[in-house]
């Protein structure tokens, strides 16, 4: 095992990795920011070592200030933690190159994965599938052709696009030339280029991702969690596992762990699928990092994610064979995030004057966050983790529901998400598994 | 004993770094104690520099963690009470300290010397890179924070520049 | 030692962040002590925060919880502000408060009745049994801060007499 | 399920129980004294009612201000905690007549397990092994003849005494007659009654209690707990599972479980052995009550112990069948008391200032103590409790010192047990497991 991690993130997830260091016996240096130096991990760490302003472009994402933070500090492992420089390949590159180990994937790993037509390329090769669609179209013929081929509805998309932008969506084919029209003219007003191409459109899909852990040898998977209440793509609510039937979370499990092996993945990830109505599963992309919501995989499995990230860069391999990894019960955690729900989610940080985490049983804390601590304006706005288990989904929700009520983040013009989360709870079809990725826009808006 | 004198001895004491001071006389009896130069009390907030440190008065201390930092950040360093006056020089970088551009050459500055704006005084080598560190100020080097060879931090003080 | 040089004094201790100052002359005794539980401000222009930082850090208050007791204790009765003077008699046990002995029957005591120490002024019904509350003042009845009937807790104040 | 349910307790046991009232839609009402008017309990409840001063006899152990608090806010079911009123049969009964849920054992299971004497008897009835012993001695003759049937070595104890008064541990028989005399001399001079029995000593034993759930048709065990770690017979850390070799676990849950079936318990208890080096067991006495470790068994079970008490009293039976009941990985809790260790652990109470909780994986919080909370002088000095789960017995002590190692409780004079468990944790013989009843005096003190 290491002997000294220098720890190249903040805020909760530098906790996590922190006290995942800390029972595994490796010290801790934490690279922090000036914003960040009272931070709790910083308090909280054997050494701490400031690496550039506020600003993340001069600290957490200042590669040449990390690694030498970390050689000065005699830190034999880094780890990235989730967002900076997790998915980077060349700072993963760069560690190796000064003798320092990486915890995480490979490089090469990360530029398989990297880009969305490679994934896709990649998944296909394993024989997973990927949402059905084309390359850029030649013309009308060509959409007509391919839209029958993969069935309506489908949607045009931009090929220079992003962002919804230049999207169509379109449901038989006598709506298809027009829309092929206004699509090309669209692309080329907003982007520059008129080129589209087209997709099968999944209607109400859920978002399920699968958790992996592989060593290069072999790859098991610890189930799945599902990610549908998002809001502009970003994940509020997680849960596991997902409420698709048996056979199809099977399918999906199976699914990644091929496609991780494929490419011989090492450490932690995660595989995104879009699933719709019928249970059809189509790759998105993988994480190859660990993420905001591994906690709720780590409750129903009890197996340390991060420990087993720590354990698989030290080269000791995979510990757990995948007839050991057993899900039990439900669980489920909520982002607090200092934003104001009431006024489109924008950001309302300040300092934490009252703090009251809920406890008792089957519920978890991930926080950086103390009573008199001020949140720094730079970061994201995630400020806490609330995680529960129980028994069953319904033993969960109930559970979560007794938790938030009392959970006091409290401060002078501070909000927090805690009060949508408790909307969420209680909407009826969230609590009948009615969940999709437009969960919150259809049932939340009034 | 005069107002001006009591101002000199304060000033007196913190050019000499004095805690505390206690003074008696057949016409009066002085005490005078400082805790600037002294660690400040265990709550690590010691390790947020001055510029950084927040204003509010009714501030909870951060939880006083039993293994604080054992080799965080040095202590912070203010100019206006170590030299008044003066300008601090600080790491812009993260690495290790060099006073001298070879281990047999002579250091770029000393106490007591002259330098001027964009003048080299120190390097510091990162990833086997040697930065060459400028003065941002023309004035009188008063005092050197860091020893020959020891790892920055950024943002920490290195030079003591009095302008001139 | 005029107010002037007494300003003096304590723009020194300002800017040479003195904590504490004593000074005793045959003509006076001068002691003053400045609170450093404020951070050091930032810059000079801080002379006057660091001046009106208060000295103890602010009580934290208790959660504010959401679902704070709907039928929590009553709220406090201070007999001080609500009836200067009066003596308040308070619920000894917890039950059901009742003004009367029987349904028809009279109130025992009403406002400005007087009452003597050891009369009985209410029933608490606990338990299936009545037990009789006795005044432990003797003076005018000021207010009766329960209905009748009403469910009472341990302590509450029951009612307010200017003891006469 | 009832509607409202009165929590007749304080503390940290008042808040765990009104956390499962409310995963449960019980409404709750805080019964308190004066001196608990701020406490967290009181203030996360539906309803709170003062039933008294701040002494335990006028508030807590008050039981017509308990029931008429009951009465007069509706309450249908009374929850009485641990200590206090929890194992009063009268209590119980009264409670029952007044059409009012008690939320425990029946006053009958009570009445039988609560003298030691009528214990053994029901214990021998059932055909659970008790500390081979005599009924009070005739003289030296019988003396004999029973130590040489129990075998050496024996201990010799006042039939009028407690407290260790009197008690004399004899190894071969020579050393009986006098031993028998003295014994005799010391009770008479103690107690002023000269009678003694006779019973095996069982030395260095391990200290552990099979948790059970009855719905008086049936019993089902929850495993065991190790409580070996004790100072003056008060328990300080606890484990779940015990290291006793299975066939001993077997042997020990099967007796359990055989004797709360005997008397048809009723709701959850627990039933305390000690059991020797070489494995054997024997029954001590039975807790007729939920008790302050409980949460290390519902880590390693993830049954909500509470919540069950609440569904047996409301008439569901029990939903486990003993089959379903998995223990998994292993769970400890450390008390944090406000004593002083440094100071033969004297209280040691104040206001609470600076308050951090560890969190993160595997950690669980019970405490009523909030930042600003003053930590009255009437009550028992416990605070919080922390536990953890570990995959294993090694992860679960790393994760305890880690989380130890982030917690802070402090105010002016405030001290914790914290340090105190952080070299139980560090010491080797912990460590292996060798862990006995004389654990603290033995391995703890310098």
């Amino acid at each position: 095992m290491f002997k000294k991690v220098l720890i190249a993130n903040r805020g909760e997830i530098a906790l996590r990795i922190l006290r995942a260091a800390r029972e595994l016996g490796v010290r801790t240096v934490m690279a922090h920011s000036k914003a960040d130096a009272d931070s709790l991990p910083v308090l909280l760490a054997d050494e701490a070592i400031c690496i550039g302003p506020a600003s993340p472009q001069q600290s957490y994402l200042n590669i040449p200030n990390l690694l030498s933070a970390a050689i000065i500090s005699g830190a034999d492992a880094i780890h990235p933690g989730y967002g900076f420089l997790a998915e980077n390949a060349q700072f993963a590159e760069m560690t190796a190159e000064h003798g320092i180990t990486f915890i995480g994937p490979t490089p090469e790993n990360m530029r398989m994965l990297g880009d969305k037509a490679t994934a896709r390329r990649i998944a296909r090769e394993a024989g997973v599938p990927v949402v059905p669609g084309t390359d850029a179209l030649s013309g009308i013929e060509e959409a007509l052709v391919a839209a029958a081929d993969i069935g309506y509805p489908i949607i045009l998309k931009a090929s220079a696009g992003g962002g919804g932008r230049g999207m169509r969506v379109v449901h038989n084919p006598d709506d298809l030339e027009n829309a092929v029209l206004q699509a090309q003219e669209e692309a080329r007003a907003a982007f520059g280029n008129p080129e589209i191409y087209l997709e099968k459109y999944v209607e109400e899909p859920k978002h399920v991702e699968v958790q992996v852990l592989g060593d290069g040898q072999r790859v098991v998977h610890l189930w799945e969690r599902d990610c549908s209440i998002q809001r502009r793509h970003q994940k509020l609510l997680e849960e596991a596992p997902s409420t698709l039937p048996d056979d199809v979370r099977r399918g999906l499990v199976e699914a990644a762990v091929k496609l991780a092996s494929h490419i011989g993945y090492i450490s932690a990830g995660t595989l995104e699928f879009l699933v719709d109505r019928e249970g059809n599963y189509y790759f998105i992309e993988m994480n190859t990092r660990i993420q905001v919501e591994h906690p709720i995989t780590e409750m129903i499995t009890g197996v340390d994610l991060v420990a087993e990230q720590f354990r698989i860069a030290a080269g000791e391999g995979l510990r757990l064979s995948q007839d050991e990894i057993e899900a039990r019960g439900h669980a489920i955690e909520v982002r607090v995030n200092a934003e104001d729900p009431e006024r489109n989610f924008r950001p309302s940080i300040g300092k934490v004057e009252t703090l009251l985490w809920p406890g008792g049983t089957g519920v978890r804390i991930d926080s950086h966050v103390y009573t008199g601590y001020t949140i720094p304006s730079q970061y994201d706005s995630l400020i806490g983790k609330v995680i529960v288990w129980g028994g069953d989904r319904e033993e969960a929700i109930r559970r979560m529901k007794r938790a938030l009520a009392e959970t006091v983040v409290d401060g002078p013009g501070l909000k927090t998400t805690v009060p949508f989360h408790k909307k969420v709870l209680d909407n009826a079809f969230f609590q009948r598994g009615a969940i999709y990725t437009n969960f919150i826009a259809r049932r939340m808006s009034e | 004993m005069n107002p001006k004198e009591i101002k000199a001895i304060l000033q007196a004491m913190v050019a000499t770094e004095t805690d505390e001071l206690t003074l008696e006389t057949p016409d009066f009896k002085l005490s005078v104690r400082r805790s600037v130069a002294a660690p400040p009390p265990p709550a690590p907030v010691a390790v947020a520099s001055a510029q950084a440190a927040p204003a509010a008065p009714a501030e909870a201390p951060p939880p006083a963690v039993d293994n604080a930092p054992a080799a965080g950040p040095p202590e912070t360093v203010d100019a206006e009470s170590e030299c008044p006056g003066c300008t601090e020089i600080s790491a812009p970088i993260v690495g290790t300290f060099y006073r001298k551009p070879a281990p047999d050459a002579d250091p770029f500055v000393n106490v007591g010397d002259r330098v001027e704006k964009g003048q080299v005084v120190c390097i510091i080598e990162a990833m086997k890179l040697f930065n060459e560190i400028e003065s941002e100020v023309s004035g009188i080097v008063r005092k050197i924070l860091v020893e020959d060879g020891e790892p920055v931090e950024y943002g920490q003080p290195l030079f003591l520049i009095e302008p001139a």
